[in-house]
């Protein structure tokens, strides 16, 4: 079971969780990664914009990439967008499979995919300035060694 | 075709979307991005250096060698900084 | 903070990524392993044994060397004991990070310690049948890695 | 000293726990499990297969050439199969 959701509200953790094992009596192992806003004294926000319609698209191809490379049993991928405060979730990706290597690796993959791929930006908001986030080559070099 | 325009790039070009009827002589998005620049002040600034631009071309990440028709959506915006 | 629990009580996922990161500002990356009970259409009951007291001093002895490893912000480490149906989670790992690789590397870390070192042993029962769970070779491996 | 067994050894030997007065010629856990295998049919069949059996002293893993004492609480159980 595949789940996207582009979204304004917030999530709960164990509520994917659960409902992502729910029917799944063969799943050993779900990894859950969830992204926050860190905060750092001076951001006020972050604000996320996105495009609608390649995003879910891109999200799709993701994990699509992923079931192809791994035995997996289910997969939510869920992103925010708009403003959110610092400690607030961005993101949830959350990997169901048997064994845990698999479900480890995908939700790394996943993560790693979305940094690079998913047509996500961020504008931060501190003081009465704001900015662009860049790009971090990290995330590039991330992505680049599932190639 | 259909212009889309994300992050800082909508913000100096000055709107999200914008109607624009391709040339007959202009066959990739490197080229497109050539004219848009001359487009007015905004659209010079947000193109000024395309290799701060990332592009799609409905709704795929493509190239700037990649083709482009009349028919397609293309949007231009800086590298993706989600998750 | 690092909070252990052996407990023969369910844990809710969510709840315990909110207490993880609720005060921690500067967490970007949470990822969590529950680890459930796998079905196989045969399996009525898995019971978990453990050592008192042993149990609770390997597993603060695996999150210190984790601490050590890796920059993190917190950890959570439940695990559950006596019997479990098909479908439960048995163990929660959970870690709270700046960035993710290190909450990444850190869950799998401790989830292959746990495997490894910490005093459980799991009984199946199928049917009027019951059977102590034999150690996987591969657990060993996985644990070899981090030496 | 305080001996414990988990999982199919507890089974096999019949109790969880028993107290035991080491003798002075038993310096490692591997001349204890020798000597244990001697205390009863249930103790034999525990002990019948050392490789099959990992020992902690006083709460920490030890090897089978550890030293033990008569103030030590001994753990016999067979490899861990947590998490």
């Amino acid at each position: 079971m595949i789940t996207i959701r582009v979204q304004s509200d917030d999530f709960d953790v164990g509520v994917e969780c659960e409902s992502l094992t729910r029917h799944q009596g063969e799943t050993g192992a779900l990894v859950t990664f969830t992204g926050l806003v860190r905060g750092d004294g001076k951001l006020r926000a972050l604000r996320l914009e996105h495009y609608p319609g390649m995003t879910e698209r891109e999200i799709a191809l993701i994990t699509s990439e992923a079931e192809s490379r791994w035995p997996l049993q289910g997969i939510t991928i869920i992103h925010r967008v708009g403003e959110l405060a610092p400690g607030a979730r961005i993101v949830l990706v959350a990997v169901a499979a048997a064994h845990r290597a698999a479900a480890f690796a995908a939700a790394q993959f996943l993560m790693d995919y979305l940094k690079t791929r998913a047509p996500f930006w961020k504008e931060e908001f501190r003081g009465a300035d704001s900015r662009w986030v860049a790009p971090n080559s990290g995330d590039d070099e991330a992505a680049l060694k599932w190639r | 075709m259909r212009l889309l325009y994300f992050a800082w790039v909508r913000q100096k070009v000055g709107c999200g979307e914008e109607e624009f009827r391709l040339p007959d002589n202009v066959p990739t998005v490197a080229a497109l991005v050539e004219l848009l620049k001359a487009r007015g002040p905004g659209h010079a600034q947000a193109f000024a250096d395309p290799s701060l631009l990332r592009a799609a071309c409905n709704q795929e990440h493509v190239r700037f060698d990649a083709a482009v028709s009349d028919d397609d959506e293309i949007a231009f915006f800086p590298p993706v900084t989600g998750g």
